[in-house]
């Protein structure tokens, strides 16, 4: 076995992407395929110069329809495999990622956003949250993970494999260019000697034994014949979805229970969010702050008691109403009233939403 | 003295018969593929992997392990697995289609890459699955339901030449050859030394197939037969082009 | 809640500020203060300005990049013109006094305005390779972010197998701290 | 089960000839390839409703045709000694 | 200049796709590129045979990203270009589809959805509409008519190159494969003999004269480098979008005003919900009709007034819930309680919506 | 006598200094193609398309209509402007990324169908805009930032041999070459003449040049040059591949 | 309103269904009613079962694919099973008498179930070719969607460059449509 | 005007050699090829703010610092008579 990069407990300063790399190496992912594009290459990058020395493997692709689908071989194989792309890059991924999803393959894919739509920049943005938790043909059978510090990153990194593995459906890790591109502080640790369990992979085809002789052989398809076949296939996913979903959702809230006006954000925005609500609330000031990590499946439950409560919700989010709609999807019928904060493509600061609570509360 | 049914060993039989339309070329070159998976003693090694397209129907065709893809993409699942596990035969099943267009970013490039895979690629000149419409190997003059006037070689070209274009970008290791139904006995030569390259790990093996389909050339068997061995042969030059001791000759 | 302290270094390509947010940064989270350093990249960057948005603070520090900084400082014609928007009522603007034809471009809503001759310091007094390290003395010096012995052992982390090889090299960046740290002492 | 196909079996003086009809789909493809052309079309339908083949004593038990079934649904097996 | 292959009105009977290569050539579309899949193929069988007689060309592609791709040429070089896809096919279209949504360009696309997620099946579905109205990594600045019958088949494939070139965002027709197959009856007629103009293209590309000397070039780019630059323009479409919106906007309404549940669905499935709303009125129950024709923008205006009048809303959809989200984004905060009918990939019937409709009523 | 700008007259005189690196061999390419431009006379037909790839910093470049389009899509953009508009002379201009990595299924494609647009490929052995990862093009042992330790051949196979493959599947009227920018001239007369084939509309035109990157290879001035000519020509041999007059002669 | 007329016509590949179905259609769209044909179509078809969904009625119709048939004509083993599960109480279930081993699958919830012999009829009396036509024969009267004349007119349509020919042909297929309605007649 | 780009001219035996420091990036290619080896740094700052280049009199106005400069920062003119 060879050695790991992290033992004890140990603070670090680097880069998002560093971060990602280090924590794919960490949660025992065996091989990484990917296609580069900024702001992700980074994870490429550390993650080559990490590979021989903890037998990790790596192939660079042709494009990125290529690194999702023979990362879908990698899981096929039985091996823990991802990858990691952004803009035009997740776009073409959902190719690849909507097989993923129709045969619930536990592939796990790093998303930096940047600007959109198309190539419009390689810096940041929140605009991949639809594409990333609903793209390609499908129903969105998926666990999209939105991380807003690195330390998240490393936490969630971790979690997402065994997450994917444990539940079979496609797993993101949900970043951005500035977390890819940033440098702060974070405490990584081996997951194992935190009591972590990482999840076991096991193949889908490849294994012990001649099919049809010692064993079933294994075969895969995703296209069926009728009708009646797909829509039975789907609804035993969404059952099985619906059940997991209270267990897989997360949710960081802080003074939500009661305040008038909650400001709902994810992703790095929240950061913005909550020092400008901690900042008001230490001047005073009743306002929440609700954010919601996982973004697939949203905390619906938790989300409709804010909403229930508070008067207002102020959506915050660097893109044009992406996370309102999976808020509004998750809490149609509750009272409170919705207020956007929009900024396609562009940061959002804490004094903006500061500014915005001020002009709300009048 | 009695007889057997005689299907490779390696077939399901409890799939069969098959989902190919009668008098489907898929079905020779899954037996020839059967065959030689039988002589070389792979079937529990061998990992098959099939297109979009009429591929698509042998998805449970072997007693293989098998994964049916995303059209054009069974070169990259291929490769993926393969690279995650090199113990494993990986075979990628595929049409002109899903090889020479839709996914011809992959071929090339995992043929550039020397990928130590081993794909198979059923050129019947036009897209079955779909009902028949112009391919990369559609022949000049020849109706489709996208050129329902005959392929006009002026406005979309003459047929790709596929084993040909992959031999150009491939390096000493890899094997290159171009059999057809019509001829079952080299057929299954040829996809023996492909998948046995792979075993020696000398690199990417790539076999066409010339091959028919009497549904969508709406031929009976007579101009089946006909059209594969005389029309086609014009154009595609059977053969092998390319064997591993040979050094790759061009560009170098 | 203390709020973290902002700050913009901008130049051209060469003037080596990203490495400049780094080793502060760096240096601050040495001593165990929360710092976060994001540079700008873009695609038409090749030739363009660089910009380093660095924050420091003794909490989590929240959005990476911020609509007023602290501390500015600008190396560059073009600096100046990119970073004013980054300007103010509470912002410190320091430029390179060496700048040329920026009279009408330089803000009038800063707190502050200095003009430091660090570029004339490096090649006059120092040497041009140095340029950067007067302009994070300055910088240490006008933020106390880090203490300007902290500076000198981030500065001595990185560079130190470059000093252990020519030990008057060490000295020539240790002044050009000071130098820089001198420049702006005087005149906060 | 389902895959216990039933066969007609011929024996010709070179060997033994057998169609599986539940596997033959009519495509022709093999009456076309005898050399001996003493292949036709039999009243026994195939598994997709049209007729299947049969032979006649003309059969050299060569094989070829079970080489073109792309259905494997004929079997050929040549008397000893006449390899 | 050719004839046309229409000139009075006349009574047709045939399939969706036939309907559809028949409007665009009276649409006087010039050339359609495009890449086989089922069910829209036949778009491309009926176009490529009429061309010929027409002056039309036709340029099959390797693959649906080069299907967009050089449609977005045609559309560039001043022709009104167009593509046909479904599935997969349209999943990969979203790149070329998200160029032309950020350069505002007048591609026509027209979907015939087919089950999902992945391959799936050939047959039918609803479950391209988060796809085609938001897909890519963008904001979905697009037009999008979801049709029920062939007669809007004809009429909106027409209006869609007119949409397109009036307001230069990409513009859908939204059918399914059941549209695309079936035949039925519909009256065909010269849309200029009908009054309605025919916007002409004008071309990016390729003008006359000597850029640089006789005029500026036409120069175009998708990509900004710094957030500001790409945000401003996102604020200007957004802008513009919003403008046009109430104009484009699109709907279909039967006894919505006064009855307390309404059923609201779009496409084919709107056709059973018609037939079984229509069964139960005559049968003396309040049941209303609301479908909206248009699912980008959508008639929001008209959506809010039923939804603050009726107490509930019945949404059927052949999908889990992609038409729902679409409604509550729109109706966020109106009173009307939401049930949901979803049959992701299968066809729903007016038996269906019935039983359904007195289940609710109880 | 005075000294004028030794600009090409196409050039956007008002987008200079172009915001390519310094010593970065685009600069080059495209003065050649802009001098060709200027010698055929064509700038009021031209149509330029750029990819994404530092290629992308040439959107503005020309006095000439241009499109910036997305990485590896130029080719069915050109393809398609020149379908719909055949009058114009489509231009399509891309890196070794773009071309033979995301964008092949295009580039063999349009090859195949001889589309009559012109190609410009320029080999810079790596990814350029995105800060130096592994090409289809990086040569064996050259360090990228995902080949760390040197791209190893037996793992990720050789130099893709670009105008090779396109010989390989085009027939008679393509014209392929590959130029390099420490042969100005000669470049310069390989980029003329696959525009002049596309004027004749005889077919598909490709050029591949080898060009500098130092920004990513982390080279001075004379290093660069050595790389280029002395390290590269190992892998990429310079010269007319394929011209009108010849045929096809693999696979026929 | 009153509801359109549902049919399920079922059978193998080479049976021709298909044809029936859109003939039948083409012949009420003639008569100035509405019809939706629809057939079925799959990726695995090749070689599987042969749907074809009608209805004809007298308004636009909705849905194209409906839950309970009218009228279901089942013309093999695999289109008896296929078919079951569009019986409902009204409906009349035809299939061919000659179909063996299906006994436990006939459904019986239908209104109706009639076995007729049209193969026979078709292979004894009049020629295997026709065999679609006798089936359409008993469609039209089993539904009375359209007038025999009707349908007459619209094979005359379809196939009258054939019956030109050999106008044999036209008497063929007239009598198919007639023994068709025949078979049915005198069972419902 | 941007694009009134100011040149340094210098007259050498052969011919006229001009650089325009403002489109010059101080990439050296030329300096590299210029078979007399009389190119060297220059005072005068480029466009990046690092050094243009100049020559000397050995020049030969051969214009191969021309052909190679990717940023069209050098024009050399060979006086009459020298082609
Ligand atoms: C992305 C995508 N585009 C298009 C299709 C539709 N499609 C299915 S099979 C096929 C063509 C198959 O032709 P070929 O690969 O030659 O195989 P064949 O059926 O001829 O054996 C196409 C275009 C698809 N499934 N996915
Ligand atoms: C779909 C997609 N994938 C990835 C990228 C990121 N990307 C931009 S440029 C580039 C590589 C460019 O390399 P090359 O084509 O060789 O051009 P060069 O910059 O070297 O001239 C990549 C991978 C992208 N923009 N879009
Ligand atoms: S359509 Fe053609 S290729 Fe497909 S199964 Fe039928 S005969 Fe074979
Ligand atoms: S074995 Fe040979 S001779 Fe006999 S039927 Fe077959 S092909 Fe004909
Ligand atoms: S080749 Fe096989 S399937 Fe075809 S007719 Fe002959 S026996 Fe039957
Ligand atoms: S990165 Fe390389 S290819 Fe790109 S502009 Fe700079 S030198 Fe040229
Ligand atoms: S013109 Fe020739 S000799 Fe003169 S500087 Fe240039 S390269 Fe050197
Ligand atoms: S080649 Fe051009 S840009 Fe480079 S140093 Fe010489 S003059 Fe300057
Ligand atoms: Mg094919
Ligand atoms: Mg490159």
């Amino acid at each position: 076995m060879p050695e790991k990069p992290i033992k004890g407990d140990k603070r670090y300063f680097m880069t998002g992407n560093e971060v990602v790399a280090y924590a794919a190496v960490m949660a025992n992912a065996d091989i990484m395929y990917g296609y580069p594009i900024t702001p992700q290459n980074e994870i490429m990058h550390y993650w080559t110069r990490m590979a021989p020395k903890y037998g990790k493997e790596f192939l660079q692709t042709e494009d990125e329809l290529s690194a999702g689908f023979t990362t879908v071989g990698g899981v096929l194989a039985g091996r823990k495999a991802f990858t990691a792309t952004a803009g035009p890059g997740n776009t073409l991924m959902q190719e690849p990622i909507s097989m993923a999803e129709a045969m619930r393959l536990p592939i796990v894919v790093a998303v930096q956003q940047r600007g959109g739509p198309s190539t419009a920049t390689v810096i940041y943005s929140q605009q991949e949250v639809t594409l990333t938790t609903f793209g390609g043909n499908g129903e969105g059978f998926r666990i999209v993970y939105s991380t807003a510090t690195h330390q998240e990153l490393y936490d969630y990194t971790i979690k997402a494999f065994n997450t994917a593995w444990k539940y079979r459906f496609p797993t993101f890790i949900l970043g951005d260019g500035y977390q890819a591109k940033m440098r702060e502080s974070l405490t990584m640790y081996d997951p194992e000697s935190r009591g972590i369990e990482l999840v076991s992979p096991e193949a889908y085809v490849g294994m012990p034994g001649t099919p049809g002789i010692d064993r079933p052989p294994g075969q895969y398809r995703n296209t069926y014949n009728v009708e009646e076949e797909l829509y039975e296939v789907l609804q035993q996913y969404q059952k099985e979805y619906d059940a997991i979903a209270p267990e897989v959702a997360e949710f960081e809230s802080l003074g939500a229970e009661d305040s008038d006006l909650v400001v709902v954000s994810h992703g790095v925005v929240s950061r913005a969010a909550k020092e400008a609500v901690m900042e008001l609330r230490e001047a005073g000031v009743k306002v929440g702050y609700f954010r919601p990590i996982t973004l697939r499946p949203m905390p619906e439950k938790q989300l409709r008691e804010v909403a229930n409560k508070a008067k207002t919700l102020l959506i915050a989010e660097s893109a044009i109403g992406q996370l309102a709609r999976l808020v509004k999807d998750s809490i149609y019928g509750c009272g409170a009233g919705i207020i956007p904060l929009f900024k396609p493509g562009a940061g959002i600061t804490a004094e903006e939403i500061s500014a915005k609570i001020k002009s709300v509360l009048g | 003295m009695s007889v057997q049914l005689a299907m490779p060993k390696s077939w399901r039989v409890d799939t069969k018969p098959h989902k190919f339309c009668p008098g489907c070329g898929h079905g020779l070159v899954l037996k020839a593929l059967g065959e030689a998976i039988d002589e070389l003693g792979i079937q529990d090694k061998a990992v098959y992997g099939c297109d979009i397209g009429c591929s698509l129907l042998s998805w449970d065709f072997f007693n293989i392990d098998a994964i049916q893809t995303h059209h054009g993409r069974t070169t990259p699942v291929i490769t993926g697995i393969k690279r995650a596990n090199p113990e494993v035969i990986g075979i990628a099943y595929m049409g002109d289609g899903g090889g020479y267009a839709i996914g011809s970013q992959h071929l090339v490039n995992a043929a550039a890459r020397n990928e130590k895979i081993t794909l198979i690629l059923v050129n019947n000149t036009q897209y079955g699955m779909t009902g028949g419409q112009m391919a990369p190997t559609t022949m000049p003059g020849q109706k489709t339901e996208t050129s329902p006037y005959g392929r006009d070689p002026e406005k979309t070209g003459y047929p790709t030449q596929g084993p040909e274009m992959v031999a150009a970008i491939t390096q000493e290791g890899a094997y290159v050859a171009r059999g057809t139904v019509a001829n079952p006995k080299q057929m299954k030569g040829f996809i023996k030394k492909a998948l046995e390259n792979q075993i020696n790990g000398r690199g990417f093996s790539f076999v066409e197939i010339l091959s028919t389909c009497p549904t969508n050339w709406r031929t009976n068997a007579e101009d089946t037969w006909k059209f594969l061995e005389k029309d086609m042969t014009k154009y595609f030059k059977v053969g092998e082009i390319k064997v591993p001791e040979s050094r790759h000759e061009e560009g170098k | 809640m203390a709020k973290a302290v902002k700050i913009v270094l901008a130049g051209e390509g060469g003037q080596g500020v990203q490495s400049v947010a780094e080793i502060i940064a760096e240096a601050a989270n040495e001593e165990g203060r929360e710092a976060l350093y994001i540079p700008n990249f873009g695609v038409e960057q090749r030739g363009g300005v660089s910009v380093a948005y660095l924050q420091i603070g003794d909490q989590a520090i929240g959005s990476p990049k911020f609509l007023t900084a602290d501390i500015i400082i600008a190396l560059s014609d073009r600096a100046v013109h990119r970073t004013r928007k980054y300007v103010g009522p509470d912002t410190v603007f320091v430029y390179d006094s060496g700048i040329e034809g920026v009279e009408d471009a330089i803000p009038t809503n800063a707190k502050k305005v200095l003009a430091i001759p660090a570029l004339q310091v490096a090649n006059e007094e120092l040497n041009p390779r140095v340029f950067n390290i007067i302009i994070m003395g300055a910088v240490v010096k006008a933020t106390a972010v880090v203490s300007e012995d902290r500076a000198k052992d981030a500065i001595e982390k990185k560079l130190g197998y470059k000093f252990e090889k020519n030990p008057k090299l060490r000295e020539l960046n240790f002044k050009a701290i000071d130098r820089g740290a001198e420049l702006v002492a005087g005149l906060l | 089960m389902t895959y216990a196909f039933k066969e007609r079996s011929f024996e010709v003086e070179k060997g033994l000839w057998a169609i599986f009809p539940g596997l033959c789909k009519g495509c022709g493809l093999c009456i076309q390839k005898c050399p001996k052309k003493c292949m036709s079309w039999s009243d026994i339908l195939g598994v997709y409703g049209t007729p299947s083949v049969e032979i006649t004593d003309e059969c050299i038990a060569c094989g070829i045709c079970q080489n073109v079934c792309p259905d494997c649904a004929i079997s050929v097996a040549k008397k000893k000694g006449e390899q």
